[in-house]
């Protein structure tokens, strides 16, 4: 098991977003998380990679290591895992080659380095295209690959992905989400995915978790989510 | 007149632009890193060159000065300069400790307002411990006016010119060239999203500090040599004017800050031969007193017609708040 | 004539051709859609059209008036409203101001007015607050007139920014990816706000979308933008059939959206 | 879908807060109208029965620092110290407590019911009814508590000023968000100009020569002077206006410091208006009823400015320009009328400030102005009235109040400030809009 | 006991905080040495309170209403500097209470308010001496001036010795009239103007912290002719900040602590004995505007407990005091509240003292 989270319970202010919620994933593996607007995936996420303060009685353990122990730019380069937010934020004023440099800032490896981003450029030639740009001024779709190098850079383990279709052009969404499905297969990483088209989303993923209103409602493989007449009716538009 | 008296001025106006420059480059370190405004960073000047007072004094004491001295001055005055710019490195992270890493979410503005604050805290301390009466700074090397041509220069001038240069290019280099300055740059455009690449932004931080502040302490040093009456207000001017030169040279700039220092030091100074000339050939009788106003003035329209800075890129983030 | 002409109407970034020769004709009531690649520069269009941008070429006309070289505000107080792909609201403002904010060009009262709260000042604010609570009652977000935007959820928030764009009372309405990040559920919901302001208000429509749905929906035209130019246009069907459309933008598998 | 944490139902604070939920503003002000005519009768009997050297004057914070004052010095210089003064502190606050707090409590609760009638009678009234009354009686109480002590006064004058001089600020660094430098000059413009008025045509001075109308009914022209003093300030203003069409944020903060080394030096430089010497003689008209109407109209004009829709534009422009712009906001408008009418407050502003100390000159008005009067803004709260109010108030209170520890207090004003920033990144009271129909109102409580 | 208050609005912070620290050192030299006064046969415990105007006229006007109205002092000393002391003295003479600036110069101080008195000579005669001693002695036939034109003090002084040179050599005579901005640390442009100008003599009527930054310029720029300065050298810090730099030039001030006798040595004894450093003029001229203030308490005669009439008569006492023997010199008030004093022209000798040379007396 890569990641067990158990009882995770976060809150903004009084805001309460999680309610305790309890997941598993296994190395490799793609697992969904679909749900509402609001629903609380983002903010799962954001748990995970430590960007926002969990509730005491929460326990998120990383390949048998207490993952509260590390801050959030050890979660990366010392666990592997990567976190790709919602709406991208890029650093717009890096060049697209700085941006996938930065990302390395912490490994050692300076060989693999070179090889990694010759793979991200094999996967995304659009990036090596526009190796110098700045990528603050890339169209929304080149930006969405950008940060999906820059992850894989960074560590590739576990990717968190927030909404990675959000304003894709139907070719562009199908484009990354077979680098994804690339990534995934040679590299072994496994996949946390969040999104909004949830019958993509599960047809993508190999489990599935339902969220709402901070409350994990229902759990399965996402095959068996699909026809889930719940699910249908609630997420897949009937 | 005219050939001599331009030249002088000339490098008159270099020794002054460096001090600009050096601190505008501090200044600029913070200020591009974290877009935050330091208004402290006139203060840690201060302190530093306190701190290179003492530093110089303790060394002179245990190295003997004068005819006495087992090592010679200008070995002392690098020494004075490292330690220095170490030791005043610490105060910079001390006060990104306190002042700044606790309203990293608040708006910009209340972090210039604790800057202001700390500013006037190292100020009264200051007054506090040392009684508010001014310090000369030991000459650690013996001062030499070379007379070129009818222009005087000094040894001192030099090297504070070149001190200073060579202090921004290695600055430069450090902020386009290395993986520390990409994450610098990084941390300016988006903070939130530096830690999830992996980059240690409390570390980054630190060092932003750390470095501005060691580039403050080095000026004050210098500053220290070429006029050597230290007082607890002495970075309060410098403070503003270096966030003056700090923006004008445009946001993220930091080869723009440093020039803009040259060139807000070139325009402080050479406004006075300027006014003289246009006196004589005029025949007119404006006062040299009028600089503040005609440089200023200068700014502000170099501003209306570049509103970006000379080097910065046109953008549109406001104030957050 | 065409409410909204544009005619060969051209924009460059720098050495980047973002927008080359566009023509564009849209009629009283009329909805026009606009699909193409991240990057083809649809967005860019809206910023031309608007005043935010200046085009380098071409002319926009409105009305049968120049737009080009107006200002997005007076572009705005003429009838031609719009929202963000990306969403802009205002953090500190609450939802009602965010309505009455878009009066403004209809206030009268001036400065004066404002400085010395005169009873032409209240009646029109009060006039405008009234406006605004009927425009939030239409787009079901009135229950949150008095909260900060950022309070409301993604889907009210997408509301209330296209009850702002309403209240100019617009004769053509701009929307850029008005389904972006929503579930299939408020996706149709959303094409449902539209459709009713449409056909209340006789509103001619532009709208930049991806998701192919909603442009059947609403559409009765579509372009297709590649690199700033219109590749194909016609019904929503011939569009999306288009073997370029397919190869460029929608891709040959099968995608639901 | 969000639970909130329910508040805290049994704390000391709650409950008060419950007790004084009903009473109204009117019954405050009848409060302290009590407390303050209670302190002229009993005032000088209860100082020297509890043995205070003298009538606190600051609700006794001035005795109570004075006191600190010599411990602290006892303790870091061994300065004598006389333990006996000790007993000031605990005497002062019985003062604090006799004088203020249990007579306000008292009365302000008792008379609750009848305030709250009489506000509702009032308000039944256009609002100029209910806001009259009220603002006399306000004054009323300012002035019988400054009528005791004219160090009292003057405090309260300079407070009044800086309350409005706060306020001007905050429409362009809270309302608008930009970070403007440059007010101190525009109160430099004003306090000149109004002196250039009043010391020019009404008083013989050595500076501006002979006056030139001399009739006793002069003091009828300071409006005028202070309108125009507020007119130039707002003509400087442009310098700083029109660039902002063009520019924002940082650039703009410094073309705006920049303006304010250019106000200076011009000041400095200008020997018809005293050049560094200044101007002095300014005729003693800046008394505390006109002060206090003055800032009363200036807090009620940028009161009704922020709370227009075409002030909102201000907010609209700072939260995001390209939105405002598509949203038919004139920013250009916009932005200049902030200017502009900022400018002309700090101007009024800058002309009482100079008719109170009877004395201007360019130093005044300078960076350490600027940083004052940023800390009261961002003190108090971004883009709210009663932010710039309380921020100046404190401010002004506690600067005076510390005194006593001469240097030290330059550590604990900043402190205190980082403290708040810390806390509070928005000041104190950031982003609340003043109702003045619901602050002059009854309370109506379910 | 009774006690009498006596109010200080000095500078404790802000851009001269050692001008404060100096008047407060001298002030509680005094306190401890006359802790009780008699006035008409009764003994009065003395009370100083020390009040912070950090060198600011807001702030000095907010601290001279402050002492009167709060602390009910029966006089006030200070301010030190004319920026604080001619507004402070328009409160203080608003209010009746009589205040001593030990060291303003302006002449505005004191004009037309019978309450308001000064410790020292006035710029307008200052000037004059600088101009005539530059040409006596040092044999200039054009000077150059370089003066802060931000700082009252320097503006003012500047102006009148400028005039009064050109009134012996000539209109134009003076060669550069440079000025620059408190704060100012780089003096190279105006250095440069001066060198240009031909001058024979440079006058800089600086504040000692600054003075050495000004000569060094002049070093730096070859400049080999007299410098002359004047009142605002006379700090025991010069020597300190200056070194051998200042050595051989020449300023006037209001006495010269080197070889003084008497008084004003025994003085200076006690008070390097206390403090460790040779006090400056502001301390020694606060010391006898002090002295004044308490003279004229006990030539009242008696005070009556009522402190506004009390206040008058010490005005009184003072305005009528004759030949006080002050450790700067005797002093006797015209009607404007000036005292009529000889200013003293010092030379910094070669063991950095202030060398007495020759002493000015008003006509
Ligand atoms: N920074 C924040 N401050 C306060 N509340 C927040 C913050 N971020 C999220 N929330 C609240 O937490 C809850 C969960 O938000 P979250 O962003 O995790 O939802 P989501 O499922 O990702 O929704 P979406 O589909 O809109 O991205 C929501 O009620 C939201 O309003
Ligand atoms: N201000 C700008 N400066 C430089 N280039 C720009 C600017 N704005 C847009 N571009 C470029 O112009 C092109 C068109 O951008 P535009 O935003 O119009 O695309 P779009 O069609 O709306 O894409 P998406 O569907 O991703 O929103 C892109 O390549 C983008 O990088
Ligand atoms: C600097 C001192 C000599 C004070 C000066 N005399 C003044 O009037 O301000
Ligand atoms: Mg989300
Ligand atoms: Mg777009």
């Amino acid at each position: 098991m890569l990641l067990n989270v158990e009882n995770l319970r976060v809150s903004y202010g009084n805001i309460k977003a999680l309610h305790g919620i309890s997941f598993t994933i296994d190395a490799g593996e793609i697992v969904t998380i679909i749900g509402a607007n609001g629903a609380g995936k983002s903010t799962t996420l954001r748990a995970i990679s430590r960007m926002v303060p969990v509730e005491t009685g929460t326990t998120m353990t990383c390949m048998g290591k207490d993952l509260l122990q590390f801050p959030a730019d050890k979660v990366v380069s010392q666990l592997g895992v990567t976190h790709v937010p919602e709406g991208r934020r890029l650093f717009g004023n890096l060049s697209v080659m700085e941006n996938l440099q930065l990302a390395t800032f912490a490994r050692k490896d300076r060989d693999n380095v070179k090889k990694d981003i010759r793979r991200v450029f094999e996967i995304f030639p659009r990036l090596e295209e526009r190796k110098a740009q700045a990528s603050g001024t890339m169209s929304g779709g080149e930006q969405q690959m950008l940060a999906i190098g820059r992850a894989f850079m960074s560590g590739r383990r576990l990717m968190l992905l927030d909404e990675p279709s959000m304003g894709l052009s139907p070719l562009l969404m199908m484009n990354v989400f077979q680098a994804l499905k690339e990534i995934n297969k040679q590299e072994g990483t496994a996949i946390l995915l969040v999104e909004q088209n949830a019958r993509l989303a599960l047809k993508f993923s190999q489990k599935g978790y339902v969220l709402e209103t901070g409350n994990l409602v229902l759990e399965g493989d996402s095959q068996t989510l699909i026809n889930d007449p719940e699910v249908k009716k609630a997420y897949l538009g009937g | 007149m005219t050939f001599n008296f331009l030249m002088q001025n000339l490098i008159n106006a270099l020794q002054w632009g460096s001090f600009y420059a050096l601190i505008a480059l501090g200044y600029s370190m913070v200020y591009s890193i974290l877009m935050l405004f330091n208004f402290a960073h006139g203060d840690i000047f201060m302190v530093g060159a306190y701190i290179g007072l003492g530093v110089s004094l303790g060394l002179l004491s245990l190295f003997g000065s004068g005819a006495a001295a087992i090592l010679p001055g200008w070995l002392l005055l690098v020494l004075t300069i490292l330690i220095s710019m170490f030791l005043t490195a610490f105060v910079g992270i001390i006060v990104e400790r306190v002042g700044y890493r606790p309203l990293r979410e608040a708006p910009r503005a209340s972090a210039a307002i604790t800057g202001l604050m700390i500013g006037i805290i190292l100020e009264t301390g200051n007054i506090l411990f040392l009684g508010g009466q001014r310090l000369k700074f030991p000459q650690l090397i013996e001062s030499v006016t070379y007379n070129v041509g009818g222009v005087y220069v000094t040894n001192k001038k030099i090297m504070i010119v070149l001190v200073s240069i060579g202090l921004m290019l290695a600055l430069h280099q450090l902020i386009t060239r290395t993986k520390w300055g990409m994450a610098m740059r990084a941390m300016a455009y988006d903070y939130v999203v530096v830690p999830l690449v992996g980059v240690p932004m409390n570390t980054i931080a630190a060092m932003t500090f750390a470095i501005g502040s060691a580039l403050a302490a080095a000026a004050g040093i210098l500053f220290g040599l070429a006029y050597p009456v230290l007082d607890p207000y002495m970075g309060v001017s410098f403070g503003w004017k270096a966030f003056v030169a700090a923006i004008l040279g445009g946001r993220g700039s930091i080869m723009g800050a440093c020039i803009a220092g040259f060139m807000l030091g070139f325009i402080e100074i050479m406004t006075v031969p300027a006014i003289m000339i246009i006196n004589r050939l005029f025949s007119l009788n404006i006062g040299s007193n009028l600089r503040d106003l005609i440089a200023y003035s200068i700014v502000l329209v170099i501003l209306i017609f570049r509103p970006h800075g000379l080097f910065g890129q046109a953008y549109s983030a406001k104030l957050r708040l | 004539m065409p409410l909204l002409h544009v005619t060969d109407m051209s924009h460059n970034f720098g050495g980047l051709q973002a927008v080359s020769e566009y023509n564009l004709s849209l009629d009283p009531g009329q909805i026009t859609g606009l699909i193409g690649p991240n990057g083809a520069g649809k967005t860019t269009i809206f910023n031309l059209i608007t005043g935010i941008y200046r085009p380098t070429r071409g002319s926009v006309r409105f009305d049968g008036e120049e737009l080009v070289g107006k200002k997005p505000n007076e572009t705005a107080a003429m009838g031609l409203a719009r929202t963000f792909q990306e969403m802009k609201l205002w953090r500190h403002m609450t939802v009602l101001d965010h309505i009455k904010m878009a009066r403004y060009s209809k206030l009268s009262y001036g400065l004066l007015g404002a400085f010395l709260d005169t009873p032409r000042r209240r009646r029109e604010e009060r006039e405008a607050t009234d406006l605004a609570m009927e425009v939030l009652k239409m787009f079901a977000v009135d229950q949150f007139a008095d909260q900060l935007v950022v309070n409301l959820p993604y889907g009210a928030q997408r509301r209330v920014e296209m009850a702002r764009a309403m209240v100019i009372q617009p004769k053509v309405l701009l929307l850029d990816e008005p389904t972006v990040g929503m579930t299939p559920d408020e996706m149709m919901a959303m094409i449902e706000v539209v459709r009713q302001a449409h056909e209340r208000f006789n509103l001619a429509i532009f709208l930049i979308e991806h998701r192919l749905k909603v442009v059947h929906e609403l559409c009765q035209h579509v372009q297709a933008l590649v690199f700033g130019q219109v590749l194909v246009e016609g019904t929503p069907n011939e569009v999306q059939n288009h073997p370029k459309v397919i190869e460029a933008y929608i891709g040959e598998q099968e995608v639901e959206f | 879908m969000e639970e909130t944490l329910a508040p805290q139902q049994n704390g000391l604070k709650y409950r008060l807060g419950l007790f004084f939920k009903p009473v109204p503003l009117l019954a405050y002000l009848i409060g302290f109208l009590a407390c303050a005519l209670w302190e002229l009768l009993v005032g000088d009997g209860l100082t020297s029965i509890l043995g205070l050297p003298k009538m606190p004057v600051l609700f006794g914070l001035l005795t109570i620092f004075k006191v600190l004052a010599g411990v602290v010095n006892l303790a870091i210089k061994g300065e004598a110290f006389n333990w006996a003064t000790l007993v000031h502190i605990p005497t002062a606050l019985i003062y604090l407590f006799v004088i203020y707090l249990i007579p306000l409590a008292v009365v302000a609760r008792a008379t609750a019911k009848p305030a709250n009638v009489l506000a509702r009678f009032l308000h039944g009234f256009p609002l100029i009814v209910t806001a009259l009354v009220q603002l006399g009686l306000m004054y009323a109480v300012l002035h019988i508590w400054a009528g005791v002590s004219d160090y009292r006064l003057i405090t309260l004058k300079l407070t009044l000023i800086a309350v409005l001089f706060t306020l001007s600020l905050n429409i362009i660094n809270g309302y608008m968000g930009e970070f403007s430098c440059s007010h101190p000059g525009f109160m430099a413009v004003g306090a000149y100009m109004s002196s250039l008025f009043t010391v020019g045509l009404f008083t013989s001075d050595k500076v501006l020569g002979e006056a030139v109308f001399t009739f006793s009914a002069a003091y009828l022209s300071f409006p005028l002077a202070l309108v125009f003093g507020g007119a130039m300030a707002s003509l400087a203003a442009l310098i700083v206006a029109i660039p902002s069409f063009k520019t924002r944020g940082d650039y703009l903060a410094i073309i705006s410091l920049a303006f304010l080394f250019i106000v200076k030096s011009f000041f400095e430089n200008v020997q018809a208006l005293g050049g560094s010497r200044g101007i002095a003689g300014q005729p003693d008209w800046a008394t505390l009823p006109v002060i206090f109407i003055t800032v009363a109209f200036g807090v009620w004009t940028i009161n009704n400015f922020v709370t227009s829709t075409m002030g909102k534009a201000l907010n609209a422009v700072r939260d995001d320009e390209t939105a405002a712009e598509a949203m038919t906001v004139n920013t250009r408008k916009t932005k200049m009328s902030a200017f502009l009418f900022g400018a002309f407050w700090a101007g009024v502003a800058g002309g009482l400030l100079a008719h109170v100390l009877r004395y201007i000159n360019p130093a005044m008005f300078s960076v350490q102005k600027l940083a004052e009067v940023l800390a009261m803004v961002y003190f108090g709260g971004l883009n709210s009235v009663y932010g710039s109010i309380v921020g100046a108030v404190s401010i002004s209170l506690l600067g005076e109040a510390l005194r006593p520890l001469e240097i030290l207090k330059w550590i604990v004003i900043p402190l205190l400030l980082i403290l708040v920033m810390i806390y509070r990144p928005t000041g104190l009271i950031a982003f609340k809009e003043f109702d003045v129909r619901q602050v002059f109102g009854p309370k109506e409580v379910d | 006991a009774d006690t009498i208050k006596i109010g200080f609005n000095i500078p404790l912070t802000g851009d001269n905080p050692d001008v404060g620290a100096s008047s407060k050192n001298a002030a509680q030299m005094y306190l401890k040495k006359n802790p009780n006064v008699t006035v008409g046969g009764k003994s009065y415990a003395l009370k100083f309170i020390y009040d912070d105007n950090e060198y600011k006229a807001e702030s000095a006007v907010k601290v001279s209403t402050k002492l009167i109205t709060e602390e009910g002092v029966l006089g006030i000393i200070g301010p030190q500097s004319s920026s604080q002391a001619v507004p402070a003295g328009e409160v203080a003479n608003n209010f009746a209470t009589p205040m001593i600036s030990p060291w303003s110069t302006n002449p505005n101080t004191t004009l037309d308010r019978p309450y308001v008195f000064r410790g020292c000579f006035l710029d307008p005669f200052q000037g004059p001496v600088a101009a005539n001693f530059a040409t006596d002695e040092l044999g200039a036939k054009k000077a150059a001036v370089l003066y802060d034109i931000a700082a009252d003090y320097p503006k003012g002084l500047a102006e009148f010795f400028k005039e009064a040179f050109e009134k012996i050599h000539g209109p134009g005579s003076v060669v550069a009239f440079e000025s620059f901005t408190t704060g100012d640390k780089d003096f190279s442009a105006q250095m440069t103007n001066i060198m240009m100008s031909g001058a024979d003599v440079l006058f800089t009527p600086q504040y000692y912290s600054e003075v050495p930054l000004i000569v060094r310029a002049a070093k730096e720029m070859g400049w080999n002719k007299p410098i002359l300065g004047s009142d605002s050298w006379g700090s025991g810090d010069l020597m300190g900040l200056c070194g051998d730099d200042c050595k051989g030039y020449y300023f006037s001030t209001h006495y010269a602590a080197a070889g003084a006798k008497g008084e004003t040595k025994a003085f200076i004894d006690e008070y390097s004995a206390t403090y460790g450093k040779t006090p400056d003029d502001v301390a020694a001229l606060t010391w006898d505007s002090l002295g004044l203030m308490i003279q004229a308490i006990k030539d009242t005669g008696g005070l009556s407990g009522d402190i506004k009439a009390d206040r008058t008569k010490v005005k009184d006492a003072l305005a009528a005091i004759k030949n006080f023997p002050g450790i700067t010199g005797g002093m006797t008030f015209t009607p404007d509240g000036d005292p009529k004093k000889c200013a003293v022209v010092v030379q910094i000798n070669q063991d950095g003292q202030f060398a007495f040379h020759k002493s000015v007396c008003p006509k």
